[in-house]
């Protein structure tokens, strides 16, 4: 058991669409559940970020206090940061409300400016984490050691990466069918 | 051919110049200069600096007729206006101030300079005060680098500036123009 | 008169006065461009062309240097494609490029140039301008946030339909596309909405309304087409 | 106007000049004139008037004399007087102390003024291109030719092939003044091998000419007036200069192009080229040869992109600055797509003097490489700043401590920028280091137009850095992506490094982006922009490390991670 790689994927400020085509990997699941131990995942219900893992897929932007905390740590604990999906890597969605302005501005675009009934900011202390000023990609806020681009990436490229570093490789990252963005 | 090129334009629509292009004598200056290059585009950047000179800033109607007269794009000539730093399509204020962030100017304290300006009137550099009293730009370089860090005001070149003393001596004069202006009034 | 030169050392004849980038391509050698467009003057502008001519100090750009007997030319080396992927990342960390939901995702020139230069991150900070999309026009769309100023709906604007409607305002980071006097593309009267400007943009920048994401295809090859048609009376159908 | 005349006209100026036993020059450069020096030489005039002196002695207002940190400046050239025939120099001057000046004339000088004409600042200068600043009323071509001018302009006309012309430039040695130091001769002969026909021309109408002379005074460079001071001082050399060229190269027009932002230049320009129209030193026939040559100002409006030649041609032509690749180069294919030679103020204010004293005279002096002298604005921490002319060869200690008169009290030496914003920062171990081309390109900066910016201990090389590459992403005229996008890239991560907010992968990035843009921008504004970053990170990477944050991320192994991204 302890031979067994010890695997983690979160979702930061994302849809979720990355670990949807992770899923998509289907009946190669069941070959990668033999090789690693999920060890955190948004599919598996463990509540802390664990110590010494190997390989972390983080899915979306830095875009809150809580996504800003989690990184550090995850950077901290892992010995392989993998930015997972477009996200991750530029910001994509999650940071197209940058241009608009920082956290405040955003806030009142959105649930002000833009609604018709009973427009409010929501806010819980503790509950509700505040919004970083800006939607940043994880190289930005702590060192990446591989990125798979895509929007989401498809389950060929995820599995593509994900079999070079069972064997210990560092996948290739080339040409269309892995480096396409969007 | 020459002939013809030779000649400006004949107004666009109905015909009939504008009433503004008769009613304004500036016009004439800047046709002037127009007509030196002989309605040729190459006279754009001299005629935009006739038209900055007459009316200190570009306006819109003002480009048109250049373009139209220089027988240009109207894109282009927005272009040409808009690549310059010299020129500017925002009306300024009544009395202009100019503080150089020049190399020589900047390692004697320019940027402090500005900045008490910036604070004691209000204005940003780029701006111009509410009043429209006071206009705020910064310069390359005057050339006056033995005079470190230089202000003008009003075209006047004043040396030697310091951060402590500027935002009054600007003042002093704003308020020194307006009681001459005041004076002169019947 | 042929010449005779070197690219990559493959052996290579090409006519006088052709360019080196005619010359690879006639070869088969391919060299990415940007800002370059059949059938459009060359500008030399996005520098994603640029060669290492042996006997020379200065890297060149393929689009507009002529070739000369005997010239050794490199197109791919380890240097360049350092200096592209560099060139390519600037252009993504400008503006706002979002491939997710642009219209030309799948059929863009820098997407995929972001492809051949091995891009897999970008390492500048995104400068998340704030800029408008102009909808105004009835048939047409211009998203600012996609324009990387290679100025070739200009040049086509300018070249082809005669219109010069289209212009660069301002300089520098500041630089952007313009309609007549900066009016919005809809009041531009200058404007005969053939939409050669469309054509010519190689991202979404330019764009058909109605066309969602991943719709948008661009005909840029229609304006090589069109130039030989009226200059050369030739109909390469 | 043919030779006999001009020679008639300035044996009458000396005459003339000769009557007066006292001359008094007041400075109305720039610098002296904005410290009211126009209103001292009318004190000073009045005042003669009142003592009865007008017979006796003449004011004239002059170009620069280059101490402009004295100013404004009174120089008083008296032919005889109780001490013999001797000048003397006044500093500070008011207008309060005119009569004073007036009083002893002949007599003892007034003490408190006198600052002495002996002192390094002036005896360690070679004045070839501003031999006539701060002698000649630069709006008076009368003086100009008393003291020869226009002289090379007729000997070229009358006694020199063009080829001979070209020949004399070349053996001469000159290189160009405004920053690249090609060779002058070279140039000349390009334009002057070119085909006018060999490139689709549009020339406009009215301009009668298929090859063109421009005389580049876009001084932009922030720090830098040699050539505002030569355009203001000495107008008629520049314009001998061009006309000079105009026949060696065969090109019938010529255009100046000045900064709007030096109207006094421009005004002195003017006038200068309606003097020489109405003499027939400029126009059809000069001197009564078959050479016509004319000459038009183009005012630039506040690009420094312009200063690069194919920008600058593209704003004389009316459009945007933008530069275009080369080759073609504009002596083959330039201003309306004909032959073009575009030289610096500074460079053919150099040409009168080669041509009348001769190739071997100029080339005697300097280093092998780098011949004559050159002007620098010597600005920043030092004693003197102002305006300077030195042998080529000279060491930057000479300039800065001789010359300059050291640093200011209780300050000490640093570095010493030349080039502007494309230039480097030249550390104290350099200050022996000749100063020439090549060796100012060796260690990192360039020759430039000349401005010389000397900076003391308490200057944060960091923040120089930061402040040229602002000034040049201000510039970036949007062309080319590495300088329209790297130079925001480069300006954003230094400030990054000034506000302590970068780590090691920062300085990792930024010093790949100032190679990126250095060897791929499309023009020198551009290629030149990274020198100040690379030079500061070369001489003084210690400053930059100081601000650096360490990386603080370590893996799960507890190994550091040291390689990201």
């Amino acid at each position: 058991m302890s031979e067994k790689i010890r695997f983690a994927s979160v979702w930061l400020g994302g849809c979720s669409g990355c670990h949807m085509s992770f899923l998509d990997l289907d009946e190669w699941l069941f070959d990668l559940a033999q090789a690693v131990e999920v060890v955190y995942s948004p599919v598996a219900d463990i509540k802390a970020f664990p110590e010494n893992v190997d390989v972390t897929l983080v899915e979306g932007a830095i875009a809150n206090q809580d996504h800003l905390e989690l990184i550090h740590t995850i950077r901290k604990n892992s010995k392989l940061v993998v930015s997972f999906g477009d996200c991750a890597v530029t910001g994509n969605v999650t940071a197209m409300r940058n241009p608009l302005g920082e956290a405040d501005v955003v806030l009142s675009r959105a649930y002000q400016d833009a609604q018709f009934l009973n427009p409010q900011i929501p806010h819980d202390d503790g509950i509700v984490p505040p919004l970083t000023a800006q939607a940043l990609p994880v190289h930005a806020v702590v060192p990446v050691d591989l990125y798979i681009p895509g929007c989401p990436p498809p389950a060929k490229r995820i599995r593509g990466v994900l079999q070079a570093l069972l064997e210990g490789q560092s996948p290739e990252m080339i040409g269309r069918e892995m480096l396409k963005f969007g | 051919m020459v002939n013809q090129l030779n000649r400006p334009p004949s107004p666009a629509g109905n015909g009939q110049p504008d009433a503004r292009l008769l009613s304004d004598k500036r016009y004439k200056l800047i046709d002037a200069t127009m007509r030196r290059y002989g309605y040729q585009g190459h006279g754009l950047i001299e005629a935009l600096h006739s038209a900055q000179e007459a009316f200190g800033y570009l306006d819109d109607f003002t480009l048109r007729h250049i373009a139209r007269t220089l027988r240009l794009p109207p894109s282009k000539v927005f272009g040409v206006a808009t690549f310059y730093n010299y020129f500017t399509l925002k009306p300024q204020g009544a009395h202009t101030c100019v503080v150089c962030l020049g190399t020589a100017c900047y390692i004697k304290g320019a940027r402090e300079v500005l900045n008490a300006i910036e604070a004691a009137h209000q204005v940003k550099a780029g701006g111009t005060t509410a009043d429209n009293q006071l206009s705020l730009l910064t310069a390359r370089c005057f050339g006056s680098c033995a005079l470190a860090p230089v202000i003008t005001f009003d075209g006047e070149t004043i040396g030697k500036v310091s951060p402590d003393q500027v935002a009054d001596l600007i003042a002093q004069r704003l308020v020194g123009a307006s009681q001459v202006l005041e004076h002169a009034k019947p | 008169m042929a010449r005779t030169l070197t690219i990559n050392d493959q052996e290579i004849s090409a006519a006088e006065g052709q360019t080196l980038l005619e010359a690879a391509r006639d070869a088969g050698i391919y060299i990415p461009t940007l800002c370059h467009l059949d059938g459009l003057t060359d500008v030399g502008a996005c520098r994603l062309c640029l060669v290492e001519i042996v006997g020379s100090n200065k890297l060149m750009p393929a689009c507009t240097t002529r070739v000369q007997e005997g010239m050794v030319v490199y197109t791919d080396t380890p240097r360049l494609r350092a200096y592209r992927r560099q060139i390519v990342e600037l252009l993504f960390a400008e503006r706002n490029h979002v491939c997710a939901v642009c219209v030309a995702n799948g059929n863009c020139e820098l997407q995929n140039m972001g492809i051949v230069v091995g891009m897999d991150h970008v390492r500048y900070d995104y400068l998340f301008p704030k800029l408008g999309v102009d909808l105004s026009h009835e048939r047409f769309g211009m998203d600012h946030n996609r324009c990387i100023l290679c100025t070739r709906c200009v040049r086509a604007c300018d070249q082809i339909e005669g219109a010069h409607t289209l212009d660069v305002l301002g300089r520098g980071a500041h630089s952007m596309i313009v309609h007549d006097m900066n009016v919005p593309w809809g009041e531009a009267t200058t404007c005969t909405s053939c939409g050669k400007c469309v054509m010519a943009c190689p991202t979404g920048a330019l764009f058909k309304q109605g066309s969602t994401v991943a719709e948008m295809v661009h005909n840029a090859e229609k304006l090589a087409f069109l130039r030989a048609a009226r200059e050369r009376r030739v109909w390469n159908v | 106007m043919n030779l006999e005349e001009l020679n008639a006209i300035a044996h009458s100026e000396r005459l003339a000049q000769a009557q007066k036993r006292h001359h008094l020059h007041v400075c109305v450069g720039t610098a002296c004139q904005a410290l009211n020096s126009e209103q001292i030489a009318k004190a000073l005039q009045a005042a003669l008037k009142q003592r009865g002196l007008q017979q006796d002695a003449a004011v004239k207002c002059v170009g620069c004399p280059g101490l402009c940190s004295l100013g404004p400046l009174v120089e008083v050239i008296s032919k005889e007087d109780s001490a013999g025939p001797r000048s003397l120099l006044y500093q500070f001057v008011k207008t309060e102390d005119a009569d004073e000046i007036v009083a002893h004339l002949g007599g003892e000088p007034v003490k408190r003024l006198e600052t002495p004409l002996d002192q390094p600042f002036f005896t360690r200068q070679l004045k070839i291109v501003l031999e006539n600043c701060g002698k000649v009323d630069p709006e008076r071509i009368e003086d100009y030719i008393a003291v020869g001018g226009y002289q090379a302009l007729m000997k070229v006309l009358t006694e020199m092939t063009p080829q001979q012309v070209i020949d004399e430039i070349t053996r001469s040695g000159l290189r160009g003044r405004g920053g690249a130091g090609f060779p002058t001769g070279l140039k000349w002969g390009t334009v002057a091998k070119a085909d006018p026909n060999r490139y689709p021309t549009n020339v406009p109408e009215g301009i009668q000419s298929r090859k063109f002379v421009i005389c580049n005074g876009d001084e932009g460079d922030p720090g830098a007036f040699m050539d505002r001071s030569v355009m203001e001082g000495d107008p008629h050399r520049v314009l001998e200069g061009m006309a000079i060229a105009g026949y060696a190269v065969g090109a019938n027009y010529g255009f100046i192009y000045v900064r709007a932002e030096y109207p006094l230049a421009v005004k002195r320009l003017r006038t200068a080229i309606r003097q020489a129209q109405r003499a027939g030193l400029l126009g059809s026939n000069i001197g009564g040869t078959p050479f016509s040559f004319n000459v038009e100002i183009r005012l630039g409006a506040g690009a420094f992109v312009c200063g690069e030649e194919t920008a600058l041609i593209a704003s004389i032509e009316g459009g945007r600055g933008l530069p275009r690749p080369r080759p073609p180069f504009p002596a083959e294919f330039g201003l309306w797509g004909c032959p073009t030679l575009i030289n610096n103020v500074e460079t053919l204010a150099n040409v009168p003097p080669i041509i009348l004293k001769g190739a071997d005279w100029f080339a005697s002096i300097g280093t092998e490489k780098s011949k004559g002298t050159k002007v620098f604005a010597l600005t920043g921490q030092v004693k003197h700043t102002g305006l300077i002319e030195v042998p080529m060869g000279i060491t930057l200690r000479e300039i800065v401590f001789d010359i300059g008169g050291g640093m200011p009290e209780g300050k000490s030496f640093k570095a010493v920028q030349t080039g502007g914003p494309s230039g480097g920062c030249i550390p104290a171990e350099f200050l022996d280091m000749p100063v020439d081309y090549e060796s100012l390109a060796k260690v990192g900066s360039i020759m430039g137009s000349g401005g010389m910016i000397v900076m003391d201990d308490s200057t944060d090389m960091v923040e120089v850095a930061r402040f040229f590459m602002e000034f040049c992403m201000d510039e970036s005229c949007g062309k080319c992506i590495p300088c329209r996008a790297g130079t925001v890239q480069i300006h954003r991560l230094l400030t990054k490094i000034q506000q302590g907010r970068a780590t090691e992968r920062d300085l990792q990035t930024l010093e790949e982006l100032c190679d990126l843009v250095k060897h791929t921008s499309l023009c020198g504004l551009g290629q030149s922009a990274p020198n100040p970053v690379i030079s500061t990170l070369k001489y003084f990477r210690e400053e930059y490390l100081a601000k650096i944050k360490r990386e603080p991320s370590v893996s799960a192994n507890g190994k550091r991670v040291e390689e990201h991204g």
